[in-house]
């Protein structure tokens, strides 16, 4: 199907079917049900897991794919965010070319940066691409460039937005917040059924349809002659030069590639919620965009939108659980035990969300090298061994040959 | 006429010469053999002749192109292919995946973008690297993970790799080294055949004697340095600098 | 004139924390060819046994005084420290007042156990795996590490002062013949300066003339090799583990004076310090300490109002400039070795 | 122990609901309701969101601590605080227009991002109805953007930049904490009868939107004085060694040192400006002074002893002894056993102004709560009388000038009032240049 074999065509419709009925998978809990805090299906955190899903399938061609580490991805992220705020303030708040000129810029940032970084490899190039990272948040973070050319280009920590006396030159009575040739992205469907309640909003469709765009290709180039130089580049890159192949120009392109997802996410972020703030650009960021992929699974197919999820959720999940809730739920249990229950659970929620963050992590990599892919394929074959059916695939029977 | 010529080349590292006016000719379409005692400077020379290291002084010349100065990629491209001691393969991938990459990649090394084409698309390249694993008798572990194959195996792949370029020169650096003697003799059966049936010019670097006067036919004895003997392998037995190097030496 | 030389020892000051928690870093690199994330949070917690033997030493005991009142008019709770009714008021506050340089006895042993622990617990299972791997396992540490710090101590700074005896300013300028109090420099900042040169000449000194450290640099250059030797490299190097962790500690422990401890000092630590490691070469011991005095230097240059005007923001750019600067021009970084780290 | 019920999202109705529960779609309208999450059930749920992780944890706490006291206070439990003592006298401790207050929490990290991420999930998905709290001018302008495009009230938290209610004013956003403008107003005549009007200050400014502000805004107050000012420099926020800044103000021939810096920044540069011995110079023949327009408690506690003597602001302090205030602390310090901040104050008062001012307009659609609290005077919350203005939604209100105090009996106990300056000295006109540019706009009920 569409030029995809059968395997992949069965991974693809899976993506498509949970990213379309993602609204009513993630509200599964009813909406009176003390469970319902564990609901996800709201706009903006749906947004975010595919839009960081994006972002993290990106990085995935380009770490996953060729092992080059790169910790300043967020870089391209932003600058994505702040051509698409710049789009709004300029032309009108069609989000069609704020998209565009994010891909367009993150394109051009990533190919400088690869351009240079490039010439070094393993920890250098990781360094590298940190250190212009951070150069260009700090520049973003104090506006140091809109400083040296005497005008307003990040608008510092505060983030880039959208005033009224912007030219906007193309706004005429267009809509007044970020649109789709008039379908507004904040607009949503409600559905009540029964107990439960389903939010549809066209913001998290956009994004869904452009995350299995992103998804498709990125199948496509896994599966292309391209991507098998690739896949020969981490493997062993001095068989490939004497091949005759140079590296460059491979890691280079997947390089720009993943510049231009990581464009597109800031762009479709600036689109959901059209303010572009620095922090985004943080290493911090970077090295979470590092984490999803791995958490989920570098180098396969499906890992980094798990990654991305997982993270996400318990960043806007769990960080929200507070004592007030905790006692509300441990409330029927005889007192000194809810509050000695209380008082543990609470160091791994609300303010302590980072220490589960943090272990959750240290736990995957250490029992789960291949991340949750990993861990999805050893239940699916605990279950086949105990059921007694099939055998494990032929090519993950390897030993060490030497 | 010799497709590959060495003259006077000399290598330095510090205080160290490594190689001292060495001078080599290897003809089209022969298998020459390069030995000597340990140290004598062979990986030099080879590394010299692959672009891994730059010679200090002397020329380098492959079919009238002097290779001085080319990076290994591009040494590649004019036609020099090169076979590791320990074999240099895609670890990673699949056997038939690891043949697929040099019958993707052009002879002249152009980088082509053809990222959203199906690896199995072209006929003409999976027909090419299915025979490619025919031709080392490979094709029944086509599918397994090239780290996980045997040395033997390993060697025969890195081989139809190097094949799969079609090269006019193809370099070995102790293809037997570390294999077992039915292993090696597969080898030198391998190697035989395929200068028999492509007349592909070959020049091994060998410890084992075995291997060298199974196959070579003109040998170049390397010693401190400096090529002290070239001449045919039935001149070389018994020859008087030859046995000074190698027993003399370990005085 | 005056304001280089005040620069240049801030250079050296900044340098030497740098150089200190670069060259802990490279240890274990070196030695065991692990990426250590988690190497701030040693910082850290070094500045937190500080902070920690403080609180030890002010334990107090609790007596309402009626004739004062708390913000709820409620008698004040009147605290005294038990070493000072045991010593006496005058010698034990004076006992907490040196707490700081009393910390560097207490901090280690706490290091070197936790270095044990993490090595022997985490680390030893990541030897064969990734860097990538070795990275994230031990960045997801430094995040448990300072949330538990966290939780004990909050998120607030926690003063540490040095003894009274380090307060004020030395007068550098009237030794180099400048007026009187135009080149003055605080005490204990001089002290740490002094302090890591002490810790750096002394691990290099125990590397160069020890057995011990000979081994261990054989190991750094070629561990297989040394390991075929049948000697018990592995021990040497859980032992290095634990120096590292000392090393990193005892750079916290003298650091809580200069600024106030806080939970998260060591991730504000730790790409710094990872540029310095890199910028002084992967695996290279004198590598790490001469970029760390480099890049200090050179930020304290670029924070000078005359460079400032010249090139507003430079010193906000100024580590990341002379990274890539460096690394494009020598590829290792400046005392590198080849192969390391490259792929 | 604190005990409410688990929130739930308020219902929302959507159009109609076919027989068999399934629903009919209202093809993308967003107008099937009055306004964003109004509260249709017996609850009525409030946002609250502070920095639970990063460098200002422990003000989000307190700020926390704050809130939750006053839903407390608002459903009728505790000692009801300073609803004894408020003016306005709607509230009755029945909750909010009869519904019980319920709240959620959220965690802005101090970014941009992750704080308008942590709002839009208490509005899309716990169906708040306000947004409370904050500890930075950054965070505070972009939740505030936010809730302005959402359709719900924003109440700021703790954020100084002139911004927040100049060029980034918002219609459906509200700030009771001072500003630079405000502390430089309240600063200058005290800074003149302690040091003199012949001073040269030498300014170090954490490089960002805030610092910029205050900076400017001190700045301008001292030179109209007679002050000044020698040098500006922008120190990086990142920097966690200010010894290369302090160092060349040491023969710049300044004699006052102005710390335009906040948080650990304040308490490094401070302490740095110590060890360097600057307070203990005589330059000019004057004693050298430094000033740190903005205190927090919190901070004092941080930098120790290093605040002795130091002359800062203040939007509030515990130690003000008004009915409103002493109410406050009491009810706060039997339940935490400590002082409340400056910011919690903040947050306290905003929680029960916002309720105030439902019932006064008898409903939550935000733009009836607008309406209520522009213009809107009161007393008896501290402070004096406060006035919200309707231009700029700026809160005025009597400034307090602090010191750092010399032996401290407790570590709450770190500073000391030095004057309050009276509201009328710290007023400016709406269109003053420092706060130009931007607009209110109209109020947005949102859905």
């Amino acid at each position: 199907m569409f030029g995809l074999n059968k395997k992949d065509s069965i991974l693809m419709i899976a993506v498509a079917a949970l990213a379309l009925l993602a609204p009513f998978i993630l509200n599964i809990f009813p909406n009176d049900s003390a469970l319902a805090f564990f609901n996800a299906g709201y706009p903006d955190l749906m947004q975010r897991f595919v839009i960081f899903g994006i972002f993290a399938i990106g990085f995935n061609l380009l770490f996953g794919l060729t092992g080059y580490l790169s910790f300043g991805h967020a870089a391209f992220l932003g600058v994505g965010s702040y051509a698409a705020v710049w789009m709004f303030k300029l032309l009108n708040y069609n989000v069609v070319p704020a998209i565009v000129l994010s891909i367009v810029v993150a394109a051009a940032f990533s190919l400088v940066i690869g351009y240079i970084s490039l010439r070094r490899s393993g920890i250098y190039f990781s360094i590298l691409t940190l250190a212009f990272a951070q150069m260009m948040f700090v520049t973003a973070y104090s506006d140091l460039l809109g400083r040296w050319l005497g005008i307003t280009l990040t608008n510092g920590e505060t983030g880039l937005q959208v005033y009224n006396d912007d030219p906007q030159i193309l706004l005429g009575n267009g809509p007044n917040v970020p649109h789709l040739f008039g379908l507004e992205m904040r607009a949503k469907e409600v559905w009540d059924i029964g107990p439960w309640e389903f939010t549809l909003p066209v913001g998290y469709y956009l994004c869904a349809v452009l995350m299995l765009a992103s998804f498709y290709l990125a199948i496509r180039i896994f599966r292309s002659p391209f991507g098998l130089m690739l896949r020969a580049i981490k493997s062993n890159q001095t068989r490939l030069n004497y091949t005759g192949l140079n590296s460059k120009p491979y890691t280079l392109a997947v390089f720009v590639i993943s510049g231009m997802y990581a464009g597109l996410a800031g762009g479709l972020l600036a689109c959901m919620d059209p303010l572009a703030g620095a922090e985004r650009m943080q290493w911090t960021a970077s090295g979470e965009v590092v984490i999803m992929t791995i958490l989920g699974g570098a180098g396969t197919l499906i890992g980094p939108i798990l990654g991305s999820g997982a993270i996400k959720y318990l960043e806007n999940v769990f960080s929200k659980l507070n004592e007030g809730l905790l006692h509300d739920w441990f409330g029927f249990m005889p007192d000194g035990l809810e509050g000695a229950l209380v008082w543990v659970v609470s160091k791994f929620t609300g303010e302590g969300w980072h220490l589960t963050l943090g272990g959750l992590f240290m736990l995957v990599i250490i029992f789960l090298p291949g991340g949750l892919v990993e861990g999805g394929n050893k239940i699916r074959s605990w279950i086949q061994n105990r059921t007694g059916r099939g055998s494990p695939p032929a090519d993950t029977a390897s030993t060490p040959a030497e | 006429m010799s497709i590959l010529e060495v003259q006077n080349v000399n290598k330095s590292f510090g205080g160290l010469k490594a190689l001292q006016n060495v001078n080599l000719k290897v003809e089209e379409g022969t298998i020459h053999a390069i030995i000597g005692p340990n140290g004598a400077g062979k990986s030099t020379l080879l590394n010299c002749l692959v672009g891994k290291l730059t010679p200090d002084t002397g020329s380098v010349t492959f079919d009238g192109v002097s290779l001085l100065g080319k990076k290994p990629y591009e040494i590649n491209q004019t036609g020099v292919s090169r076979v590791f001691q320990t074999p240099e393969i895609f670890g990673d991938l699949t056997v038939y995946e690891n043949v697929l990459i040099p019958c993707f990649g052009k002879r002249d090394g152009s980088f082509e973008m053809n990222a959203l084409m199906s690896v199995n698309s072209q006929k003409d390249i999976r027909a090419k690297a299915e025979q490619m694993l025919e031709d080392v008798n490979m094709a029944d572990k086509r599918e397994m993970r090239a780290s996980s194959l045997s040395r033997g195996d390993k060697r025969r792949l890195e081989m139809a790799m190097c094949l799969a370029q079609d090269p006019k020169l193809l370099l070995l650096d102790e293809p037997t080294a570390g294999m077992a003697r039915a292993d090696t003799n597969n080898t030198i059966a391998l190697l035989a055949e395929i200068q028999e049936r492509r007349h592909i010019t070959m020049a091994v670097i060998e410890h084992d004697m075995h291997v060298v006067f199974s196959l070579a036919q003109r040998i170049s004895v390397l010693a401190q340095g400096t090529v002290i003997v070239e001449d045919l392998p039935e001149n070389i037995k018994g020859h008087p600098k030859v046995k000074e190097a190698y027993l003399g030496g370990a005085h | 004139m005056d304001a280089i030389i005040l620069q240049l020892l801030n250079g050296l000051d900044k340098g030497s924390a740098y150089a200190l928690i670069a060259l802990g870093l490279t240890l274990i690199f070196g030695t065991l060819g692990v990426v250590n994330f988690a190497h701030g949070a040693l910082f850290m917690i070094g500045a937190f046994c500080a902070v920690t033997l403080q609180r030890i030493l002010s334990f107090s005991y609790v007596v309402e005084d009626p004739t004062q009142k708390d913000f709820l008019g409620r008698p004040l709770k009147v605290q005294t420290p038990y070493i000072e009714s045991w010593f006496g008021p005058d010698f034990g506050s004076a006992i907490i007042d040196w707490s700081v340089p009393l910390a560097i006895l207490f901090s280690i042993p706490i290091m070197i156990a936790i270095g044990f622990i993490m090595e022997r617990g985490l680390i030893k299972h990541f030897y064969k795996r990734p860097h990538a791997d070795q990275i994230l396992v031990t960045f997801g540490l430094a995040i448990v590490l300072q949330e538990i710090v966290r939780t004990y101590y909050g998120a607030n700074p926690i003063q540490t002062p040095a003894p009274q005896a380090f307060v004020g300013s030395f007068d550098f300028g009237s030794l180099l013949g400048f007026d009187p109090n135009v080149v003055i420099y605080p005490y204990w900042r001089m002290v740490y300066f002094g302090f890591s040169a002490l810790i750096i000449g002394a691990v290099f000194a125990f590397l160069r003339f020890t057995t011990f450290g000979m081994v261990v640099r054989a190991g750094m250059a070629d561990r297989e090799t040394v390991g075929l030797l049948g000697l018990n490299i592995d021990k040497r190097f859980t032992l290095m583990f634990g120096l590292a962790a000392a090393v990193a500690g005892l750079a916290g422990v003298m650091y809580a004076p200069i600024n106030a401890p806080n939970y998260h000092m060591g991730m504000d630590f730790l790409v710094l310090s990872f540029v310095v490691v890199v910028v002084g070469g992967m695996g290279s011991l004198p590598g790490a300490v001469l970029a760390g005095f480099m890049l200090g230097i050179l930020e304290s240059f670029a924070s000078m109002n005359e460079v400032k005007d010249y090139f507003d923001g430079i010193d906000q750019i100024i580590i990341y400039l002379v990274a890539i600067v460096v690394l494009l021009t020598r590829p290792r970084g400046l005392m590198g070795r080849k192969g390391v780290m490259e792929d | 122990m604190s005990k409410f019920t688990t929130t739930r999202r308020g219902l929302i109705k959507s159009g109609v609901v076919g027989g068999a529960g399934l629903a009919m779609p209202t093809i993308f309208t967003s107008s099937a309701f009055g306004y964003t999450n109004e509260p249709t059930g017996s609850t009525v749920t409030l946002g609250f969101n502070v920095p639970q992780t990063g460098p200002y944890a422990e003000e989000g706490l307190d700020e926390l601590r704050a809130q939750e006291l006053a839903v407390e206070h608002l459903n009728g439990m505790g000692d009801g605080g300073m609803l004894n003592t408020f003016s306005s006298k709607a509230l009755k401790g029945n909750g909010i227009l009869g519904k019980k207050v319920q709240f959620v929490t959220g965690d802005t990290q101090t970014k941009s991002d992750a704080a308008r991420a942590s709002a839009k999930s208490m509005i899309e998905k716990d169906g708040a109805v306000m947004i409370n709290g904050g500890s930075s001018s950054g965070v505070a302008v972009a939740v505030q953007g936010l809730c302005q495009e959402a359709g719900v009230i924003f109440m700021a938290g703790l954020t100084h930049s002139n911004d927040t209610t100049g060029k980034d004013k918002k219609r459906n956003g509200f700030r009771h904490f001072f500003n630079g403008y405000m502390s430089a107003a309240a600063l200058a005549p005290v800074l003149k009868n302690a040091y003199g009007s012949d001073r040269r200050a030498y300014h170090l400014t954490a490089d960002y939107t805030w610092g910029w502000t205050q900076q400017e805004s001190i700045a301008a107050a001292t030179e109209a004085m007679g002050w000044e000012t020698v040098n500006n420099v922008l120190t990086p926020l990142a920097s966690t060694d200010f010894s290369s800044y302090i160092a060349p103000v040491l023969n710049s021939g300044a004699d006052v040192l102005v710390l335009n810096h906040y948080g650990g920044n304040m308490v490094n540069s401070l302490t740095n400006a110590i060890q360097f011995g600057l307070r203990d110079k005589i330059v000019n023949g004057k004693q050298f002074e430094i000033v740190v327009p903005l205190y927090s408690e919190l901070m004092a506690a941080g930098a120790g002893k290093n605040v002795e003597g130091v002359i800062g602001s203040m939007n509030w302090n515990w130690q003000l002894q008004d009915d409103g205030t002493q109410a406050f602390v009491k009810s706060f310090g039997e339940k935490y056993g400590r002082p409340p901040s400056n910011s919690a104050h903040t947050c306290y008062v905003q929680t029960l102004l916002y309720a105030d001012a439902c019932e006064r307009a008898g409903t939550f659609n935000p733009c009836g709560v607008v309406d209520a609290l522009e213009g809107f005077e009161f007393d008896g919350m501290g402070n004096g009388p406060v006035l919200y203005r309707a231009e700029d939604h700026q809160c005025f209100k009597d400034v307090l000038v602090m010191k750092g105090k010399e032996n401290p009996t407790n570590e709450y106990d770190t500073l000391e009032i030095v004057e309050v300056t009276p509201r009328a000295q710290v007023e400016y006109a709406p269109d003053h240049p420092m706060f130009a540019g931007g607009e209110l706009g109209a109020c947005n009920p949102g859905a």
